[in-house]
């Protein structure tokens, strides 16, 4: 459903961070993109969404062109969810209004049997619907963004990180969710993930970059089982 | 005292409405536009002139309040946004550099002097002892009106969930399929409709000049800022504080001090009562006053 | 280097403007009035002024038996510009004589430069006792606030006020005219109250209006031009201070033309008499050349201005500076009879007498009181 | 152990609700290259702040060669000795590297200084040279690679000769090749007496440089030993790892 | 030379110092300073005290640098805690505040009537004598006020400064002291602003409230952003353009036979447009910054 091939991009008048990356997600599959600090996994993460225009190269979605497409076109037209990995709740409005920010084009009806669907999911949130988000825990407000991108139906989710900051039990949670949702939504999923072992055990495949590049890309459960990756879960080059 | 409190909402009326469209757009794009208050005095002359055209006022309003709003659009379009990929400083620079434009335009178009809205006057009503005229009775209607209609937007409609979305985080609301683009200029459109409003009660109360968008800019930024830049209706908190200063300033009589019978500061020390107000508040409290939000470093 | 190219232009371009020399001979007259900023009215009344007298003089044959040309600029009611101005007229144009300006704040910097240049200079309106002081140089053909407020102040006790309030533009003029007129109040038994001064252009003056009223005085005397003073007739109407006490102007003719009628019923006060005898004259042709009354009382006297300088130049026989400066003097000294009446100068250079007249209003207009 | 170089008395540092550091207690002597592990949001980069004068700690007190530096402002923190570099090294748009480097020595910054030229040649030629910068002295900095920009990064925290250096992950995101030159630089600084500490990810530098490992989880200070001993340690692997993680076990 | 030229050009020389202040301040150090006017007022009302007290004129000028210094270190200590738009209003407000007292207090030089009669520095010099002294005096100053600015921006305190302006933190990480910084670097340009104040007191024989206007502090942006910022010879370019600019308006409304208000509505749209112009289309400046200027 995602194809990108052959990116450049970078920030303003700086040097590229991705030099030239091509790579591919399919419905029903978690994509897991590791590697360390810098290496451009979230500026991958944005070019796919939107947010950041490729210099070069192309990235499709379900086989149509999408670089120049801005995010909030590919949330309304092409089924993407994006869930940001810091800050990613409206901190000022309650549970129940940053769950309707994702609901935007649907009419009443869908909206309302959506957010009660959710709520059903994650009664965290239904006990919490009038809280402003600033007050909910950072689970839960990882959950709640998670909600909130689901609301719209999308067919394609777009994590960054969804362990940061999160605590062992909490990032189970999370995960857990994550992998629900493929399971039951038939969902492809692009995830970038620091937490390396927590990650690639929900996922299916995984691409390593490392400086811009795709240094590596394997069936998550073969990563699991590298012995290499007591390296690479702490970010080292797995070339060495 | 009654005459105090009147004098303090009247003069926040000349704040309030355009102190809270620089907050609301502030909010979304964070720099001080000091245009604002020059739309306040284009929405005036345009008021006045659709009135002469033979508009009755209570159209006249509203399309001059339109108008402005979609000049403010423009200005947004063609100016700002270019100017904001350079900094805030670079966009505050260049709206006063459009103020100074606005100004020439005014004085060639209109000249020197003083215009009025052609409303009848009469003498004030004495509610309490103190005066009240009816032009500050029915400007006051149009305020809080226009302010009402502007928190409904806020807080009942999509648009105004948009809006205060796209201010509490711009990535994550177009990530919720938001135009941000659409929003900013939603709300730079009603920013202007309430400035030209405010210029147009202004005008109703008393007189437009050319000068009166170089004599409103300070004090309206004072009332802005001390109810936190961004805070829409802190401004509203912000527009009384200053006014009440501003009131305690000209209305007390200073002659005890001096054993005269009467002594009062001159009137345009109103406008630095509310600057030192501005001035010792950002040193004390660089953020303002009503500022909810905990930052994080 | 293409950097530099359009400054380059630019200056180019406009050393060009400045070599354009008049080629005419014609005798050059400077003046600098405010014909922007909030006394572009009595300013433009000046301007009218000067035109009619600039037509008077070339009809009968201009001055020295060449055409009589009088340039004038824009003080925009600003020191800075007034004085810029007057160094254009008098380094590029090299006029021999500048007339200007119109308020005492503007008349006095700009005065004491054309001093300095060792130009004369005509003041056409400003009122300021401290017009005495600018220099040896400099004329004027109005009389000065010592007098006018001497008769204000008659007038104030004539009419029973005892205790008055005042409130006078906050210029180099106001304060003049509130400094000296409770001098003279206060020497006739009478007392002010309080002196409020206010900046112009504000959109309202309610304030002001407050500190008035809340000294209860007999009678509210002021001193404002043009649009100002009808924002401060309406809202005194507005806020019922006229209710309360009669409002008396000091110089009358400045406010009168742009006040509605409705908000400055049994108003009083007091002008320069802007027409002497033999004044008919121009105001018939200021009528039929403009087809409305006098914009403010100021008008003539840039008129006699012009007049005056013409005919000093003649007696001077050329626009040497100090050929002229004698001529003044001496003219001054023998008499001339303008629109405003006889000029007369003293010692000082300044006008001596100087007619005074009483107005009430009457629907919109002002009628004479004898 | 000689007198501790830095001493970390209960620091402790709370975002609103969010306790971020709560209460950290360590020691540094001279001479040593410390590595600060812990998982992302562990806290490591606040308490680098807390540390550098970039956050004032709510509570504890930080010592650096005896001398509290608790809440001083950050360039007085720098000249009581202690250097830091940033994880994401911008660099200014308007200056060369050479001018970056220039401005690096904090005595330009004086008023003194302010009409002798600013390149004192030979010693910049030097810097350039021993940090591979040599052809890019004339770009503007920001223009530098990721890499480039972390190298000239810590040429500037090593200007003022530092008694201790702190690193925010100092090899994340650069080239192999200035990846070696980095360890080679680093090694070179500690032989010369400069005392490191170093947030770093990967555990193959950790365990080429650092002779102690501090590790951070959720604000505390969850283990202090030799990179060997890590993955021995059941708090470390919980940590970074969650494998051993049964649902209640967590702490909070 | 025509006497006006003289003039023009020696007033763009004042006006050039007064660019050069707000370069040190803006364009090296990233300091919005929208107040600048005030410390210009500083010098001018110096100038007349002295004259209202009848000190000698060097005296004002003593008096004037000090205020000047005084008001520079309060604005550099206002900036110590706020963002640069916020000081930018700050510093607005504050020359606002200068401007209303001297204009309401009557005690103080005069209110709104200002101090005129100031004696012009060389009148006793016939003909063409003043106006070129004068000229050559502030071409002078303005020479050394180049000199110096240039000095200090290429120097090692110029290269902090440029690291103040971009990387705040950095340049905290570095040991610098940005507020003490900041002092200096408000001192120095204030007391330049100052002398050029004093100056043209001593210039124009008149000091008024009317100076004061916040329209003169943005004529100075103009200068320093059409010229180009953080350039020297960029901003005294821009100054004298101006200058020329703005001089000849009155000039093309003879030409055009436009209504008077023309030459004030055109001096604020070049002044506006100039800045905007420049914003859009060309934000170096006719002469950018030059990058690592400071070597080779």
């Amino acid at each position: 459903m995602i194809e990108v091939q052959d990116i450049r991009a970078g920030y303003g008048d700086g040097p590229d961070i991705l030099g030239g990356i091509s790579m591919h997600a399919h419905a029903r599959e978690i994509v897991t993109i590791l590697g360390p600090n810098g290496c451009g996994k979230s500026t991958l993460l944005k070019t796919v969404a939107g947010f950041v225009t490729p210099r070069a190269g192309t990235v499709r979605i379900d086989g149509q062109h999408a670089e120049a497409v801005p995010i909030h076109e590919k949330v309304r037209h092409h089924g993407v969810g994006y869930v940001p990995q810091t800050d990613n709740v409206f901190r000022t409005m309650s549970v129940a209004e940053n769950l309707l920010m994702g609901a935007r084009d649907l009419d009443r009806q869908t909206r309302e049997e959506r957010l009660d669907a959710v709520m059903a999911q994650y009664p965290s949130l239904a006990n919490k619907r009038r809280r402003k988000a600033s007050a909910l825990s950072g689970g839960e407000r990882q959950i709640l963004s998670l909600a909130r991108a689901l609301m719209a139906g999308p067919r394609i989710l777009l994590l960054d990180e969804p362990s940061a900051g999160l605590s062992p039990a909490m990032m189970h949670d999370v995960f857990d969710a994550i992998a629900r949702i493929r399971d039951e939504q038939d969902m492809c999923i692009l995830m970038v993930e620091q937490n390396a072992f927590e990650g690639l055990s929900i996922s299916d495949r995984a691409y390593v970059l490392n400086l811009g590049k795709v240094a590596l890309t394997a069936q998550a459960q073969a990563l699991l089982n590298d012995p290499a990756m007591e390296r690479l879960y702490l970010g080292g080059a797995p070339a060495e | 005292m009654i005459q105090f409190l009147i004098d303090t909402i009247i003069r926040a009326l000349d704040l309030a409405l355009i102190a809270v469209a620089l907050s609301g757009v502030y909010s979304l794009i964070k720099f001080p536009n000091v245009a604002l208050v020059q739309y306040a005095v284009v929405g005036a002359f345009v008021g006045m002139l659709l009135q002469q055209a033979g508009l009755p006022l209570v159209l006249a309003l509203p399309v001059s309040a339109i108008f402005v709003g979609l000049v403010a659009v423009i200005f947004n379009v063609l100016l700002f946004e270019r100017l904001l990929t350079e900094g805030s400083a670079i966009a505050l620079i260049g709206s006063l550099a459009l103020s100074m434009i606005l100004s020439a335009v005014f004085l060639l178009a209109f000249g020197p002097a003083a215009y009025r809205f052609d409303l009848a006057v009469a003498p004030a009503m004495r509610v309490l002892g103190a005066r009240i005229t009816v032009h500050q009775l029915s400007t006051l209607a149009i305020t809080v009106a226009a302010l009402g209609g502007f928190a409904a937007i806020l807080f009942f409609t999509r648009l105004g969930r948009e809006m205060r979305a796209t201010a509490t985080n711009k990535v994550l609301a177009s990530a919720s399929g938001i135009d941000t683009r659409r929003v900013i200029n939603a709300t730079v459109f009603l920013s202007g409709v309430l400035a030209a409003l405010g210029g147009m009660t202004l005008a109703m109360r008393g007189s437009v000049s050319i000068d009166l968008g170089t004599q409103m800019l300070l004090p309206v930024f004072a009332a802005a800022i001390l109810g936190g830049l961004g805070n829409a209706l802190g401004a509203i908190a912000g527009a009384l504080v200053i006014s009440a200063a501003e009131t305690f300033v000209t209305n007390t009589n200073f002659g005890v001090l001096t054993g005269t019978d009467f002594l009062f500061l001159p009137a345009s020390y109103a406008q630095t009562a509310s600057f030192a107000l501005l001035v010792g508040f950002l040193l004390l409290r660089p953020s303002g006053l009503f500022t909810s939000e905990v930052s994080r470093v | 280097m293409t950097r530099t190219t359009p400054a380059l232009a630019t200056l180019l371009a406009a050393t060009t403007l400045l070599s354009a020399p008049a080629a005419l001979a014609e005798i050059t007259l400077g003046a600098v009035i405010p014909l922007s900023g909030s006394n572009a009215t009595p300013g433009e009344d000046q301007r009218r002024g000067i035109e009619i007298a600039v037509k008077e003089i070339n009809a009968a044959g201009g001055v020295l038996g060449e055409p009589l040309k009088v340039i004038v600029e824009d003080s925009a009611g600003k020191p800075q510009t007034a004085i810029d101005a007057a160094r254009k007229l008098v380094t590029v144009d090299e006029v021999p004589l500048v007339i200007g300006s119109y308020s005492s704040g503007i008349t006095l910097p700009m005065g004491e430069y054309l001093v300095q240049e060792g130009i004369p200079h005509l003041n056409p309106a400003s009122t300021s006792g401290l017009v005495r002081n600018i220099g040896d140089s400099s004329f004027s053909m109005v009389g000065l606030d010592n007098v006018s407020t001497e008769f204000a102040a008659k007038e104030v006790i004539a009419n029973g006020w005892k205790n008055v309030a005042v409130l006078a533009v906050n210029n180099a003029f106001g304060q003049g005219v509130a400094q000296e007129f409770q001098k003279h109040l206060e020497a006739m038994g009478g007392g002010v109250k309080t002196s409020v001064l206010f900046t112009g252009g504000q959109p309202s003056y309610r304030r002001e209006l407050q500190q008035l009223e809340a000294t209860d005085p007999d009678a509210y005397v002021f001193t404002a031009y043009g649009t100002d003073a009808a924002l401060i007739m309406q809202e005194s109407f507005e806020l019922g201070l006229q209710e309360d006490a009669p409002w008396y102007s000091i110089l009358i003719t400045m406010m009168n033309k742009d006040t509605a009628p409705e908000f400055k019923q049994g108003l009083s006060g007091m002008d320069v008499g802007y027409l002497g005898a033999g004044g008919e004259g121009y105001a018939a042709t200021y009528e039929a050349d403009y087809g409305e009354t006098f914009l403010s009382a100021y008008g003539g006297y840039a008129h006699d201005a012009v007049l005056f300088a013409a005919k000093a130049i003649e007696k001077a026989g050329s626009t040497d500076k100090q050929a002229l400066l004698t001529a003044i003097r001496a003219l001054g000294d023998e008499g001339f009879t303008g629109a405003t009446g006889e000029i007369k100068l003293d010692a000082n250079g300044q006008r001596m007498s100087q007619p005074y007249l009483k107005f009430k209003v009457e629907g919109n207009d002002l009628v004479q009181m004898d | 152990m000689a007198d501790p170089l830095l001493q970390l008395d209960g620091l402790s540092k709370a975002f609103g609700a969010h306790q971020v550091l709560d209460g950290i207690a360590a020691s540094i002597a001279p001479g040593e290259i410390v590595g600060l592990l812990g998982p992302n949001g562990s806290g490591k980069s606040t308490l680098l702040n807390a540390i550098s004068g970039f956050l004032a700690p709510d509570g504890g007190a930080v010592t650096i060669a005896g001398r509290d530096i608790t809440g001083l402002p950050a360039h007085e923190v720098t000249r009581a000795g202690l250097a830091r570099t940033f994880q994401l090294p911008s660099m200014p748009t308007r200056m060369t590297t050479r001018e970056v480097l220039a401005a690096g020595d904090v005595s330009a910054g004086s008023a003194r200084n302010m009409l002798r030229g600013a390149a004192q040649d030979q010693r910049i030629d030097q810097l350039l040279e021993m940090f591979r910068l040599s052809h890019v002295a004339k770009l503007p900095a920001s223009a530098l690679s990721g890499g480039q920009k972390k190298l000239l990064s810590v040429a500037l925290a090593l200007r003022g000769a530092p008694k201790l250096l702190c690193l925010d992950e100092p090899t994340a995101g650069v080239h192999p090749e200035l990846r070696s030159e980095m360890i080679t630089i680093l090694r070179r600084a500690a032989r010369d007496g400069t005392t490191l500490l170093v947030i770093e990810h990967d555990m193959l530098f950790i365990r080429q440089l650092c002779s102690r490992c501090i590790v951070l989880d959720r604000g505390q200070l969850i283990a202090d030993c030799a990179p060997e001993e890590l993955e021995k340690n059941a708090a470390v692997v919980e940590a970074y790892l969650g494998k051993s993680v049964e649902k209640g076990k967590t702490a909070r | 030379m025509s006497e006006f030229l003289i003039h023009v050009a020696a007033v763009s020389c004042l006006y050039g110092i007064l660019a050069l202040a707000l370069n040190l301040q803006m364009g090296f150090s990233g300091l919005v300073n929208f107040g600048l006017i005030a410390l210009f007022g500083c010098g001018t009302y110096g100038a007349a005290f002295a004259h209202l007290w009848g000190w000698p004129p060097l005296a004002g000028l003593a008096l004037g640098l000090i205020f000047a210094a005084l008001m520079g270190l309060f604005f550099a200590r206002l900036g110590a805690r706020m963002s640069e738009d916020y000081w930018g209003i700050a510093t607005l407000s504050l020359a606002e505040i200068m401007r209303l007292v001297f204009t309401n207090e009557q005690a103080l030089a005069g209110g709104a009537q200002g101090v005129s009669g100031l004696p012009v520095s060389f009148a006793g010099l016939a003909g063409q004598g003043a106006g070129l002294s004068r000229l050559a005096l502030y071409a002078a100053l303005l020479a050394a006020a180049f000199v110096l600015c240039q000095r200090i921006t290429r120097s090692g305190f110029g290269m902090a400064l440029k690291m103040m302006r971009e990387e705040p933190q950095l340049a905290r990480a570095l040991g610098y002291d940005l507020g003490r910084m900041r002092a200096i670097v408000m001192v120095i340009s204030s007391l330049m602003a100052a002398v050029a104040g004093f100056l043209y007191a001593h210039y124009l024989s008149f000091v008024g409230p009317e100076q004061l206007m916040s329209h003169e502090t943005f004529l100075i942006w103009s200068m320093v952003i059409i010229g180009g910022i953080a350039n020297n010879w960029g901003v005294v370019a821009g100054a004298f353009l101006m200058q020329f600019a703005l001089a000849y308006v009155p000039f093309v409304k003879d030409w055009l036979d436009m209504p008077s208000d023309f030459v004030a509505a055109t001096r604020l749209v070049i002044v506006g447009g100039g800045i905007l112009a420049f914003l859009i289309w060309r934000p170096k400046g006719l002469f950018p910054e030059r990058i690592g200027g400071s070597h080779g």
